[in-house]
C-alpha cells in the first residue's frame, strides 16, 4: 500500500480526507485505483494529473514504480511557457 | 476598395502641387515625413484618394536664415534640423521638442510641419512653435497666406487649413538678447511613447534677470494644444521666485481641460502639466542667462 | 490602382520594381524583392524591426512608401556584410551573444551601424537612447549595449 | 561496453559559451521567419474580427466576399470539424467563433484572394449580424452572482455550488493549522492586490503558410514552439490524419509561452483546402494583441503571520485568476508556486478561474506563479518593514530547503534558494548606499521546470562529422547548447557538430518548447542519443579489433581497448570509425525517445534600486542583479540571457504593461505605441549572477532556467517603488498616474 496525498479541492470527493491508501505498485495502477475507489476523482484524472515521487515530478509516465516508503503526491497536470 | 483609386503625385514646384491638390475631389494627404500618414494608410484610418509628396518642391527641404530667424521646410526632418547649429542655438527648445518626436528612424522622417497638420493635441513640436510665436506658410488656391502657428490646430486630428492648402515652411522669428525656451513632456518610458502632459516656455530678461516677456503652452491637456497667457503673466516681472513658479504651476493646472483615456487621467494630466512648466521655465530662465 | 514603376538603388546595386501607390518600401522589399531581411513587428513604426538606411538616414522602411524610393538609395541588412566577410557589429553580436530569437537582430544592427557612423565613440546612454526605437523583448537589451561597444571599440581601432 | 553513469562534473565544452550555429543567419538577414516564405500561386488571407466583447451571431453572409473578384475562398467556424473533447473544442472556437464572439478581435470568418488589398477589402463584404450581449472584463465583477455569463456550463465539479456560471475551476493546496500558525504570530498583514494582464509581446507576430492537395496531403510552415503540438492540433479541426500533415516550424521571433498554441495556422489549412492553392496569413499587431494569449489578469487576497524575529507561523493566499473566455487551469500552478519558497507548517492557497470577455489566455513564461508570488513577496516585505527586520535575513530564516515540505505538497530535493539568498546577501549591490528618494526591492522567484516527450537523432557522418535532428524550435540558442551536449559526450569538438530542427516528418513527437524543458529533456535525449552511437562504435571497434565488445571503451573521442588484457591497440577516433563505417556494417546512428521526468524546479532572487519622481511618479530604474540557481550553465551567456530577458519583461509587467479595456469592452491599446514594452533607454545594466547547484535528475545537473527570471520583478520593483515613496503600493502595473495618486493620499 501507498500513501498518496491529494490536494484539497479534491477531498470533497474522498469525504474529506486528504491522504489516500491504495494498493499500487505503478502511476498507471495507482491512477486506476483511485478512479475506481473515488469515482469523483475520475473525471480530474481523466483531464490529466501529474504525480510527485519523492519530490520529482512524473507528468504522464505510466509505468513509473512506486516504492512501498515513497513520498506520493497528486499534483494537477501543469503547463508552462 | 482601399487604394482602388489611390494615385501618388510628387511635385516639383509649388504651382503644380496646388494645380494637383486643386483637382482632387476626394481626400488628399500631404506626404512628407509620412510618419503619421503612413500609419493612418496601415490602419485604415485614412484612405485618400491622393497622395502628394512635397519633398521634391524646391526650398522645403532647406532652412534658410531670414530676418533673424529661420524659415524651416515643411519638408525638413527632425534629424536634420537637430543637425543645424544656428536653429539650435537660437531656439534650443523648440529643436528639442521636435527632436523628442518618435525614435531614431522615425527622426529621418518626421517633421516639424507634419507633426503640426497632424493636429493631434499631443504633438511634440507645437507648444515650442507656440510659445516661439512661430508662424507658418500656407499656399492654397488663394494664394499664399502667413498664419500664427496658435491658429492652426483645430481640435484633436483637426487645423484650420482649407482645402486645396498645404503648409510650405515655418518662420522661427528673430528673439531679443537674454532669451531661452525649453519644452518638457512627460510619458511612461524614456522614449517612443505620445506626450501624456507638455509644457514650453520661452521667455526674456532684462539685465537683473526680471522676465519682460514670455509664452508658455501646453500639450495633451486640451482639444488643442494650448496657449496659456496667465501662466506667462504669472511670471513676468519676476525672476522666478518660488512664488512666480507656484502661480505658474497653479496657472498652468488650471489652464487643463484634459481626459481620461489609456494614456493619462484627467487628474495626472492636470497635476503634471503644472510640474512641466515649472522645471520648462526653469531651463528656459537659465538658457536666457538668468541665475538661480 | 495604378502601379507606380519606381527606379532606385539597394545595396549598391541599381533595382526596378512597380508597387501600388499605397504600398510600404517594406512590403516592396518583403514582397517583390525577396529582401527579408527586414522584418514587420508593428507596421508603424513603433518597433524598428524594418529598419533601413534611405539616402544615408535611419528609417522605418514601414513608414516610407515603395514609391519614395525612386531616384533614392536604400540600404538593407543583406547589405551589411562585405562579401564574405562580416561587419564588425555582425560579428560583435555572435560573439556577445547579443541575439535570442534573432528577429529584431537586423533592424539593430542596421540602426547600430547608422550610429557608428555618426558617432564611433558612442557613451552607454547614447547607445540606449539611439536604439530605443528598436524593441527587443529577448535580451533585456545588455548584451546588445556590449555588442555594439565592442564593436565600435574594434572600428576605432581598426 | 561499459558506463561510468556518475554524474559527470568536469566538462571541456559544456560551460564554454561558443558561438551559436544560427548566428550567421540572423544577423545577415538569411534567416527565414514565419512570414518570410512563398509559395508559387500563393494567396493571401486576411480575417474578420468581431468589434463586439460579447454578441450572439446571428448570421454570417459571406457571399459578396465570395462574389469580389480575386476572391478564392472564404471560410468560418462551418468549415472545421466538430469537436467532442473540451480542450480541442475550446482551441478551434477561439481561431474561429462558433455561436457568439467572446472578446473583442475575436475571428468569425477568413478569406484568401489573390491580393492582401482584395482580401482585405472582401471581409467589408461579409455581413456579421450579431445580437449584443453585456460583457465583463473584470475579474471580480465576473465572479459575482449577477455578472453577465460569458459561456454557460463551463464549471468543473471542483467549483463550490452558488457561484456565478463564470467559474470554471477551484483549487486548493496546503498543509498545517492555519488557525494556529495565525495565533502564534506577533504581527499579521492582509492585503489585496491586482495584476493586470500583460503580453508576451514577442516582435514577430504569428504568420503560417499553408498548402493542401486534393489529395489530402498538406505542409504548414509556421512560426511556432511547437510544430508537433500545432500538427495534432490542426490535423484535429480539418479531419487529417496526422501522417499527410508535415509542418515545418520556421524561425522564430519569439514566443514566450504565447506560441505554444494555435490561432491562425487551421484557418489556412482551412482555406487552402477549400481554394486548392497555397494560403498565407500574417497577423498584424493589432491582431497579434487582440486575438493571440495574454496572461492572466488577477485579483490576490495574501495573509501572512510573522513572529516579531521574522518566522512565519502561517500564510494563506486567496487567488482570482481570468484567463479570459475560456477555461483556463493557469491558477492551479498559481496556488501551487505563491509560497514555494518558504518553508512552511501551515499554508493554504485557494485559487478560483473565471471567464471574462477577454481574449483565450496563452502560456507566458512561468503562467500563473509571478502574479502570485508578487503578492506574497509584498506582504513579505511589508512584514519586514513593519517589524524592523532585514528582507534577505527573513527570507533565509524561512527558506525551503532540501527536505522542506513543499507548499504544493512535495518534499524538495537539492534546491538553491537558500545557496541564492545567500549570494544575494553577499553581493556589493545588497549593501550599496541609497540616496534619498531612492528604495530598494528584493524579491524570490520560482518556478518548476518541466521535461516532455522527447526524440532525438545524431547521425555520424563518414567525415567524422555529426549531424544532430532535434525536434524542438530554438528560440535562445538552444542548438547550441544541444551541440555543446553532444560534442562532450562523444569527445569530439563543437565544431564537427551540426543540430537541426526537424519538421514533424523526420522525427517522433516532441513537446513544445516550453516548460524551460528544451536545454534539460532535449539535451538529456542528445546525451544518450550520443552513448547509443558511441556504443555502436565502441562494437565497430571491438569487431575491427577481433575483440570482445565489452573489453572496448569511449574515452576522448576515441574507441579503446579497456585495459591491457583487452588487448594492445591504438585508440580508433570517431573519424576514424565512422570512415570505414560502410565496411563494418553501414551508417552509425544514435537515437533516443522518452518522456523526461525530474526537472528540478529553479529559484531566483532579484535585487532593484529605483528612484521615483514625486512630482511625476516617473519611477527610473537604477541598477538590477539577478541571482539564480540555473544548475549546470551548458551556454553561460545564453543562460545570462534567459535571466536578464525575463528580468525586464517583469519590469515592463511591474512598472508599465497592461490591457486597458473601454466601457465597451474592446481593448484600447493594442499596438506598441500604448501597450508599452520596455525601450533599451528606460534600463540599466542588467547584472547577472549564476548559481551552479546541480540538478540530480540530469547526468550534467542541467536545470530550466528560461521561466523562473520573470517572477522576482513584479514584487521587487513594488517593494523597491514602496520603500522609495513610503507607501505601499498593492496593484500593477505601477503607472506614473497609480504612483502620483498614492502619494498624494500618502
Amino acid at each position: 500500500m501507498v500513501a498518496v496525498t491529494i490536494w484539497g479541492s479534491l477531498r470533497q470527493f474522498t469525504d474529506g480526507k486528504g491522504q489516500l491508501e491504495v494498493d499500487a505498485r505503478t502511476f498507471k495502477e495507482l491512477l486506476d485505483r483511485l478512479s475506481q475507489d473515488y469515482p469523483g476523482l475520475k473525471p480530474q484524472i481523466d483531464r490529466g494529473v501529474s504525480l510527485a515521487l519523492d519530490g520529482r515530478i512524473y507528468r504522464e509516465a505510466w509505468f513509473t514504480e512506486i516504492g512501498p516508503k515513497s513520498e506520493v503526491v497528486l499534483m494537477p497536470y501543469m503547463a508552462g511557457g | 476598395m482601399k487604394g482602388e483609386s489611390m494615385r501618388f503625385a510628387r511635385p516639383t514646384t509649388e504651382t503644380e502641387a496646388v494645380e494637383i491638390i486643386a483637382q482632387e475631389p476626394g481626400l488628399t494627404r500631404i506626404l512628407s515625413g509620412g510618419t503619421d500618414v503612413m500609419v493612418q494608410l496601415k490602419a485604415g484610418l485614412a484612405e485618400p484618394a491622393l497622395i502628394v509628396d512635397i519633398k521634391h518642391i524646391p526650398g522645403l527641404r532647406a532652412i534658410t536664415p531670414e530676418a533673424g530667424g529661420f524659415r524651416i521646410g515643411a519638408a525638413v526632418s527632425g534629424a536634420e534640423l537637430g543637425e543645424h547649429a544656428g536653429v539650435r542655438a537660437l531656439w534650443p527648445g523648440v529643436v528639442e521638442s521636435a527632436e523628442l518626436i518618435g525614435s531614431t528612424q522615425v527622426q529621418g522622417r518626421a517633421t516639424m510641419a507634419g507633426n503640426l497638420c497632424n493636429g493631434s493635441p499631443a504633438a511634440d513640436a507645437v507648444p515650442g512653435l507656440i510659445a516661439a510665436n512661430a508662424s507658418a506658410r500656407i499656399v492654397g488656391p488663394e494664394g499664399i497666406r502667413q498664419c500664427p502657428i496658435e491658429d492652426i490646430p483645430a481640435g484633436p486630428g483637426k487645423i484650420t487649413l482649407a482645402k486645396g492648402e498645404f503648409l510650405t515652411s515655418i518662420f522661427l522669428p528673430a528673439r531679443p538678447a537674454r532669451s531661452g525656451d525649453a519644452y518638457l513632456r512627460f510619458i511612461p518610458r524614456t522614449e517612443m511613447d505620445i506626450a501624456v502632459a507638455s509644457a514650453a516656455v520661452s521667455l526674456t530678461l532684462d539685465d537683473a534677470g526680471i522676465v519682460t516677456a514670455a509664452r508658455v503652452a501646453l500639450g495633451a491637456v486640451a482639444p488643442t494644444v494650448r496657449l496659456v497667457p496667465a501662466a506667462a503673466k504669472a511670471i513676468l516681472g519676476t525672476t522666478l521666485d518660488d512664488a512666480a513658479l507656484a502661480a505658474l504651476t497653479a496657472a498652468c493646472s488650471d489652464a487643463c481641460s484634459p481626459i481620461d483615456d489609456k494614456r493619462g487621467t484627467i487628474e495626472f494630466r492636470t497635476q503634471v502639466a503644472g510640474v512641466l512648466a515649472k522645471r520648462a521655465a526653469l531651463i528656459a530662465y537659465s538658457r536666457a542667462g538668468g541665475k538661480k | 490602382m495604378k502601379s507606380i514603376h519606381v527606379s532606385t538603388t539597394i545595396n549598391g546595386d541599381a533595382a526596378e520594381f512597380i508597387c501600388a501607390p499605397d504600398e510600404s518600401l517594406l512590403d516592396v522589399l518583403r514582397n517583390r524583392l525577396g529582401l527579408t531581411g527586414a522584418k514587420e513587428g508593428c507596421g508603424t513604426g513603433d518597433c524598428g524591426a524594418c529598419s533601413v538606411m534611405l539616402d544615408d538616414r535611419l528609417v522605418c522602411a514601414c513608414l516610407v512608401l515603395g514609391a519614395e524610393a525612386e531616384g533614392a538609395t536604400v540600404g538593407t541588412i543583406e547589405g551589411v556584410a562585405n562579401g564574405d566577410t562580416l561587419h564588425p557589429l555582425q560579428q560583435s553580436f555572435i560573439d556577445h551573444a547579443a541575439l535570442q530569437c534573432g528577429i529584431c537582430t537586423p533592424g539593430i544592427i542596421v540602426a547600430a551601424k547608422a550610429l557608428l557612423e555618426k558617432n564611433p565613440d558612442p557613451t552607454d546612454t547614447e547607445v540606449r537612447y539611439w536604439l530605443a526605437g528598436n524593441l527587443c523583448r529577448c535580451t533585456g537589451y545588455d548584451k546588445i549595449i556590449h555588442a555594439v561597444q565592442d564593436a565600435a571599440q574594434k572600428m576605432r581601432s581598426a | 561496453m561499459a558506463f561510468d553513469n556518475a554524474p559527470k562534473r568536469v566538462f571541456k565544452v559544456v560551460g564554454t559559451r561558443p558561438p551559436r550555429p544560427d548566428g550567421v543567419d540572423k544577423v545577415t538577414g538569411r534567416a527565414l521567419y514565419g512570414a518570410d516564405v512563398s509559395a508559387p500561386g500563393m494567396l493571401m488571407a486576411h480575417i474578420l474580427r468581431s468589434p463586439h466583447a460579447h454578441a450572439a451571431i446571428v448570421s454570417i453572409d459571406t457571399s459578396a466576399a465570395e462574389a469580389l473578384p480575386g476572391v478564392k475562398a472564404v471560410v468560418t467556424a462551418a468549415d472545421f470539424a466538430p469537436q467532442d473533447d473540451d480542450f480541442l473544442r475550446d482551441v478551434q472556437d477561439n481561431c474561429m467563433a462558433r455561436d457568439k464572439v467572446l472578446y473583442d478581435g475575436h475571428a468569425l470568418a477568413a478569406v484568401a484572394a489573390t491580393t492582401p488589398a482584395i482580401a482585405k477589402a472582401a471581409l467589408r463584404l461579409i455581413k456579421a449580424t450579431y445580437n449584443a450581449l453585456p460583457h465583463v472584463t473584470d475579474v471580480d465583477a465576473a465572479m459575482r452572482a449577477d455578472a453577465p455569463v460569458v459561456q454557460e456550463g463551463r464549471s468543473l465539479e471542483t467549483v463550490p455550488d452558488g457561484m456565478s456560471p463564470n467559474v470554471t475551476s477551484h483549487c486548493e493546496f496546503g498543509h498545517g493549522d492555519l488557525a494556529a500558525g495565525f495565533a502564534a504570530a506577533d504581527l499579521i498583514v492582509e492585503r489585496s492586490f491586482t495584476t493586470a494582464a500583460t503580453h508576451q509581446g514577442y516582435i514577430e507576430p504569428h504568420a503560417c503558410l499553408a498548402s493542401m492537395t486534393p489529395d489530402g496531403k498538406a505542409d504548414l510552415w509556421c512560426c511556432t514552439q511547437g510544430q508537433f503540438n500545432v500538427r495534432t492540433l490542426c490535423a484535429a479541426m480539418l479531419g487529417m490524419e496526422a501522417s499527410q500533415l508535415r509542418v515545418t516550424a520556421s524561425e522564430i521571433g519569439g514566443g514566450f509561452g504565447g506560441k505554444t498554441t494555435v490561432f491562425i495556422e487551421p484557418v489556412a489549412l482551412a482555406l487552402s483546402r477549400k481554394s486548392g492553392r497555397p494560403v498565407k496569413i500574417v497577423m498584424s499587431r493589432d491582431e497579434v494583441f487582440k486575438a493571440t494569449g495574454p496572461t492572466v489578469s488577477s485579483s490576490i487576497d495574501v495573509k501572512i503571520g510573522m513572529t516579531s524575529d521574522g518566522r512565519i507561523t502561517a500564510a494563506e493566499a486567496h487567488l482570482r485568476y481570468s484567463g479570459g473566455a475560456f477555461p483556463c487551469g493557469t491558477v492551479d500552478m498559481g496556488a501551487q508556486a505563491a509560497f514555494a519558497a518558504y518553508d512552511l507548517s501551515a499554508v493554504r492557497t485557494l485559487g478560483w478561474n473565471a471567464l471574462t470577455n477577454r481574449p483565450k489566455e496563452a502560456a507566458y513564461r512561468a503562467p500563473g506563479a509571478p502574479q502570485a508570488i508578487y503578492a506574497v513577496e509584498s506582504v513579505v516585505d511589508e512584514l519586514c518593514q513593519k517589524l524592523g527586520l532585514d528582507p534577505l535575513d527573513v527570507r533565509l530564516k524561512n527558506a525551503a530547503r532540501k527536505g522542506t515540505k513543499s507548499s504544493y505538497g512535495p518534499t524538495f530535493d537539492d534546491i538553491g534558494l537558500v545557496a541564492t539568498l545567500e549570494a544575494a546577501m553577499a553581493h556589493p549591490h545588497y549593501t550599496a548606499p541609497l540616496a534619498s528618494g531612492q528604495g530598494r526591492g528584493l524579491s524570490a522567484g520560482f518556478w518548476f521546470n518541466f521535461g516532455g516527450n522527447t526524440c532525438v537523432s545524431l547521425n555520424v557522418n563518414t567525415d567524422g562529422t555529426v549531424g544532430i535532428t532535434e525536434g524542438n524550435p530554438d528560440i535562445g540558442g538552444s542548438r547550441a547548447a544541444i551541440s555543446q551536449m553532444a560534442a562532450e559526450e562523444l569527445g569530439i569538438s563543437y565544431d564537427k557538430i551540426r543540430t537541426i530542427i526537424a519538421d514533424t516528418s523526420s522525427l517522433g513527437h516532441n513537446d513544445v518548447t516550453d516548460g524551460s524543458r528544451v536545454t534539460f529533456s532535449v539535451g538529456l535525449a542528445t546525451i544518450k542519443a550520443a552513448q547509443d552511437a558511441v556504443a555502436k562504435m565502441c562494437s565497430r571497434a571491438a569487431r575491427i579489433w577481433g575483440i570482445d565488445e565489452d573489453a572496448v571503451i569511449w574515452h576522448d573521442g576515441a574507441a579503446m581497448p579497456a585495459g591491457p588484457n583487452a588487448g594492445k591497440f591504438p585508440p580508433m577516433t570517431l573519424a576514424e570509425i565512422a570512415a570505414v563505417s560502410f565496411n563494418t556494417g553501414g551508417p552509425i546512428a544514435g537515437h533516443y525517445e522518452f518522456n523526461a521526468d525530474g526537472a528540478g524546479v529553479s529559484f531566483g532572487v532579484h535585487l532593484v534600486d529605483v528612484e521615483v519622481d514625486r512630482e511625476t511618479g516617473a519611477t527610473k530604474v537604477l541598477r538590477y542583479t539577478v541571482f539564480q540557481d540555473a544548475g549546470k550553465a551548458v551556454h553561460p551567456s545564453y543562460v545570462e540571457g534567459q535571466m536578464q530577458g525575463g528580468a525586464v519583461q517583469g519590469i515592463g509587467w511591474a512598472l508599465n504593461e497592461e490591457y486597458i479595456y473601454g466601457a465597451d469592452g474592446r481593448l484600447q491599446n493594442a499596438g506598441f505605441l500604448d501597450y508599452r514594452v520596455p525601450v533599451a533607454s528606460d534600463l540599466p545594466p542588467i547584472e547577472t549572477v549564476i548559481l551552479e547547484i546541480p540538478n540530480p535528475g540530469h547526468p550534467y545537473g542541467v536545470r530550466g532556467v528560461g521561466e523562473t527570471p520573470i517572477v522576482p520583478p513584479l514584487a521587487a520593483l513594488s517593494n523597491a517603488v514602496s520603500r522609495a515613496i513610503g507607501t505601499r503600493l498593492n496593484a500593477l502595473p505601477m503607472s506614473p498616474p497609480r504612483i502620483l495618486k498614492a502619494l498624494s493620499k500618502g
